[in-house]
């Protein structure tokens, strides 16, 4: 099974990466945008998608300050 | 004399230069993270640099290595552990020292020397410091904004939990200009700044050995 | 194609068009079938591809780089291995060499820039020495335009990011902005490190039987590039994205090879090492056949791969990062491996040494390449230039940013905000100049980097090189470049050593590149003679060409000196109240003809530059030198980009103290102007008398107060430093 | 609108994060994990949707080294 887990700054704690983002959008012409947030993708193959959640919470996000959220995909090739 | 135990990775970087800078106020002794015995050792210090290339977090892969948790062992049983810079990120990973460290503001590694202010002198690693006491000490890091949750930091300032503070804006916009912190029972100790490169005259500053002294006052088996 | 006589029944022939498309002329094709006997299959025509190109072969620089003087007593290891070396006593060795990342830092700025470094410093340990220390040269285009502000943050962060990570101190480096370079951007780096001198070890193979390690990263498909070629038969449309050429560095996986690599040595586990650069085990593989005068079969099955289906030729060419090969006796493989494992870095047997002359390369037992060592290594042909000294001017003036007449006051502020002036703050602030614990001098504290040594005496180490002065005048202007390090290691008491290079030049095809190559290469050569200092190494770097022309010829000089105290050495900036300040060494007016004022005014480049009394400025040098070693100077800086004025401000600025000028002659010439040899220093009136008896000096003011004062004008510190600090915008 | 990007190290290039990762959930427990790779999110509200691509072309993503991925969601709260 290939899993993604998105990982994100937890609301309210700056977001440098975003705001530098954010600023850097209108001067190449980009309007419109606003919210952005940079966070961590990680993808894996895992056997036992139960073991995802104790991933997260012990190694992939740190919970202090990130948010993860899992997303499962159909089997892997 | 005190015996220090200088904690290695793969991919720490100052190692030998704290090692050096125990061995001018007590013993030394390196120590490999796959080793879960400390040599009964009277204070550890756990290094800066780039264990596991800080992918993925700065940290969070070293805190899991077999001395890490010896050292959990020895500093709930209250010996003194020194963190510098991503060993300040390691023990702030492995639940030892409260908070976390995020990518510097400016989003840019920054190395320059930097003006500390010794805000507690009741920890292992500033009692031979003043309390008010300013330290020329260089940092060098990419993930040095210190964070704790509003309530958080506001019962890390009540306690006296914020034992240094950069004079003037924190050079990585860390909240309330937070340099290092203890852990409540204070035998913990981390810091962004590179106290042991700051201990001869080579370094233009030797204020960092007034760390390393403050720890060789320890009376050993602490 | 037809197959005659080839070994490999059944197996394609690429034949003389894939070869040149592959970048071979068909004269050099032909030769390689000479040499082989017959046509080269895939993996062999890969291989010649690579070893016969301009990079590996160094097929229109060699001859020339024959005559640059490579001896000195100090000399440990020169030209021809990874790395130069020189001793500095009590049996420590010192190596040093700098090379070029520019196409790969033209491409891909953060990744090219990285994986430059993490070469480079391969090559230092590739011979045993532990690396301490990072310079990097940048040269772009002007900070006007979009890309070279992409190019410059990027690099720099790239060289940042592998250095810092990596554990190893970046100390210095310098950075030249002119439009020349704004298509093809320059990114050199140098490394120095650290040896035992019985841990030295060579790469030249020996001993038929014995095996042949690979360790470090696994194998993909990096930097495959140009031999894709050979695939792309097989490629279909969108299977492009597979073959990637961009070499992605890993610092964290070179940290542990680092380590690897030294415990192999300390434990006398290894006959010879070779890092895997260009060409990656093609290249290595011969070159330790080559210089130990054996043979070498390689299975390409036996190597660690990232990528399951890589065919032979693939593993070959591919510059995948962080690898190194070397050969240990059968008995000690098992130690070999286990230390890797120790590092958790993957290692693997990938052949033995052969009695024989030639590189097999098997797969799973079967030949799939035989090619003679020889053919690839010493058979690549070299080529004479046919240099033509260029009758009409080859570089457009610069753009003009500064109106003419403007007033001294204007004209100061001007030069310290010019990108070629202006503090490198914003840049080195990125990089850690302190891990290792070794740094004496950091940059801004003075002309040179220096380091303390395990002996109690210092390093100084200084690169520089001003492509604009070299093509105004590629014989003076490579001269200047060496004695401006020169100046520099004397600034801090530093005695030359050894000096490296690297030649980054246009297309050596071309007459007047020709010209431009063969005289700067004199003109080092000549230098280094007067000097007495070796060539201990370096790297050719030609063809860097874009749409708009030639870069500027640029020979990047890294120049190693060594010093008795490095708690001696001389820091720049201006520190006592009532010093007297002196110029020193200069006895004619500097011309401003090709000087950085020059440049902001858009005057075309000069015909020519000054000639120089080497010998007259090596003995001010030597001066200089014994006065800081004597500590008898507060201060020391040489006057470089922008003269005296600027050299005077760099001064006060560098000490956060005023000076008061007493000059009457306020001719711009004499102010702005620009020649080598002169110096500002600054001491008690004593000390300048004692340095008067060595050289003539001229006491142009004192220290104090806080504000640069000459005549009537008056710079506050403040303003100096706002203009001073004008890079700071181009990292926002 | 609410727009997710997925931002990835193309196949083929290098991941020493995804390397470090994959080495390191062995030793936590985790075990059946294959194929890891770390990548990048950005998160953003963004009025012309059609811009995305362009924005991750000239910005959000490095073509050269990554392959990115537009996830669109409903309207942003
Ligand atoms: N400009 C130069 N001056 C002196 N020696 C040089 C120069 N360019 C290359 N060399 C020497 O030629 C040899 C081959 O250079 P290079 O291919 O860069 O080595 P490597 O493949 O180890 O990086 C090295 O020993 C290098 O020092
Ligand atoms: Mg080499």
């Amino acid at each position: 099974m290939r899993a993604r887990i998105l990982i994100r700054p937890k609301a309210g704690i700056l977001d440098p990466q975003g705001i530098a983002v954010e600023r850097a959008l209108p001067a190449l012409g980009f309007s419109g945008v606003a919210n952005v947030h940079v966070g961590r993708l990680v993808e894996l193959d895992v056997e036992d998608v139960s073991q995802l959640d104790a991933m997260c919470q012990k190694l992939l996000a740190n919970p202090l300050v990130e948010d993860y959220e899992i997303l499962e995909q159909s089997t892997h090739a | 004399m005190t015996r220090f135990g200088v904690l290695r990775f793969p991919g720490t970087c100052d190692d030998d230069e704290a090692l050096a800078a125990c061995e001018l106020v007590g013993d030394g002794v390196m120590l490999w993270h796959g080793d879960s015995d400390l040599q009964g050792v009277d204070a550890i210090v756990v290094p800066g640099g780039f264990s596991y290339g800080d992918y993925l977090r700065c940290g969070a892969i070293a805190r899991f290595s077999p001395a890490m948790a010896s050292v959990v062992e020895f500093a709930r049983d209250g010996g003194p552990v020194l963190g510098i810079c991503n060993g300040f990120q390691i023990l702030c990973e492995a639940g030892l020292l409260p908070g976390a460290l995020l990518p510097n503001i400016g989003l840019r590694f920054i190395c320059h020397q930097a003006d500390i202010e010794v805000e507690h002198a009741d920890t292992p690693f500033t009692q031979a410091c003043e309390a008010g006491e300013l330290l020329s000490i260089p940092v060098k890091h990419h993930d040095g904004r210190f964070y704790a949750p509003p309530e958080q930091l506001e019962a890390l300032e009540a306690n006296g939990q914020v034992v240094f503070r950069y004079v003037g804006d924190a050079p990585n916009g860390s909240s309330n200009g937070i340099a290092g912190v203890c852990n409540e029972r204070r035998n913990v100790v981390g810091l962004m700044p590179h106290p042991e490169h700051a201990v001869l005259p080579l370094h233009g500053s030797e204020d960092g050995l007034k760390l390393f002294a403050s720890a060789a006052q320890v009376p050993a088996g602490v | 194609m037809s197959d005659t006589a080839t070994p490999f029944r059944g197996q394609a022939i690429p034949g003389v068009e894939q070869a040149v498309a592959l970048g071979l002329t068909r004269d050099e094709y032909a030769l390689a079938c000479d040499k082989l006997g017959r046509e080269p299959n895939e993996v062999e025509l890969a291989m010649f591809s690579l070893l016969w190109s301009e990079h590996c072969g160094y097929k229109h620089s060699k001859k020339l780089l024959r005559t640059l003087p490579t001896e000195s007593e100090r000399m440990v290891m020169g030209p021809g291995e990874n790395a130069g070396a020189v001793d500095i006593g009590d049996g420590w060795v010192v190596a040093f060499k700098v090379e070029s990342h520019n196409h790969p830092s033209a491409v891909e700025p953060f990744q090219g820039a990285a994986t430059g470094v993490g070469g480079i410093l391969r090559d230092i340990f590739a011979i045993g020495a532990r690396p301490i220390a990072v310079l990097d040269s940048l040269r772009f285009g002007e900070p006007g335009s979009e890309r070279t502000r992409y190019l410059l943050d990027h690099a720099v962060a790239g060289i940042g990011h592998y250095g810092n990570s990596v554990g190893v101190a970046t100390i210095g480096g310098e950075v030249y902005f002119e439009a020349p370079y704004e298509t093809n951007c320059l990114v050199n780096a140098m490394a120095l490190g650290l040896a035992r001198r019985e841990d030295m070890i060579r790469s030249a193979a020996a001993g038929p039987g014995n095996a042949l390690i690979l360790f470090g990263a696994t194998t993909g498909r990096d930097g495959i590039g140009g031999a894709s070629v050979l695939a792309s038969a097989e490629l279909g449309e969108g299977e492009e994205s597979k073959r990637p050429t961009v070499q992605v560095g890993d610092p964290f996986a070179e940290n542990k090879l680092i380590e690897c690599s030294l415990e192999l040595l300390e434990r006398g586990l290894l006959v010879s090492l070779q890092d895997l650069g260009a060409a990656g085990l093609t290249s290595s593989a011969s070159e330790m056949a080559s210089a130990g005068g054996v043979g070498i079969d390689l299975d390409v099955a036996r190597v660690p791969l990232r990528e399951a289906d890589m065919a032979p030729f693939e593993i070959m060419v591919s510059e995948s990062q962080e690898r190194m090969l070397c050969v240990a006796e059968p008995a000690r493989v098992d130690e070999v491996l286990a230390v890797c494992v120790k590092w958790e870095v993957s290692g693997a047997v990938i052949g033995e040494v052969t009695g024989g002359d030639a590189l097999r390369v098997l797969q799973g037992g079967v030949v799939v390449g035989d090619v003679p060592v020889a053919a690839l290594v010493d058979d690549c042909p070299l080529y004479d230039l046919a240099p033509e000294a260029p009758a009409a001017p080859l570089y457009d003036p610069p753009e003009a940013t500064l109106a003419a007449g403007t007033s001294v006051r204007e004209t100061l502020l001007a030069l310290l905000a010019s990108p070629n002036i202006a503090s490198r703050r914003p840049l080195f602030e990125q990089y850690d100049c302190l891990v290792g614990a070794r740094t004496a001098r950091r940059p801004e504290q003075a002309d040179a980097a220096v380091l303390a040594m395990p002996t109690g005496a210092g390093i100084a180490i200084s690169i520089d090189g001003s492509g604009r002065r070299v093509a105004i005048d590629p014989y003076r202007g490579t001269i200047e470049a060496v004695l401006e390090c020169a100046a520099n290691l004397a600034c801090v008491g530093g005695d030359p050593l050894g000096l490296t290079n690297c030649l980054n030049f246009g297309n050596p095809e071309k007459p007047h590149i020709a010209w431009q190559l063969s005289e700067s290469v004199r003109g080092l050569g000549d230098v280094c003679r007067a000097l007495d200092v070796p060539v201990v190494g370096g790297n050719v770097s030609l063809y860097n060409e874009g749409a708009d022309g030639p870069i500027y010829p640029t020979p990047v000089v890294g120049m190693v000196g060594e010093l008795p105290d490095p708690l001696a050495a001389g820091q720049l900036g201006f520190s006592r109240e009532g010093d007297v300040v002196a110029l020193v060494g200069w006895d004619a007016t500097p011309p401003l003809a090709g000087s950085e004022l020059a440049k902001l005014r858009g005057e075309p480049l000069p015909s020519e530059l000054p000639a120089t009394d080497i010998a007259e400025i090596a003995a001010v040098h030597a001066a200089i030198r014994d006065a800081v070693r004597a500590r008898d100077l507060s201060s020391c800086h040489d006057i470089a980009e922008g003269g005296l004025l600027v050299a005077v401000a760099e001064a006060a600025l560098a000490g956060a103290i005023g000076v008061r000028l007493t000059l009457d002659d306020l001719d711009e010439a004499r102010l702005f102007g620009e020649l080598p040899g002169g110096f500002v220093v600054s001491g008690d009136a004593a000390a300048i008398d004692r340095l008067e008896q060595r050289v003539a000096l001229q006491r142009i003011g004192s220290v104090g107060g806080d504000a640069l004062v000459l005549g009537d004008e008056t710079w506050s510190l403040g303003e100096l430093r706002a203009a001073h600090g004008a890079l700071a915008t181009l990292f926002p």
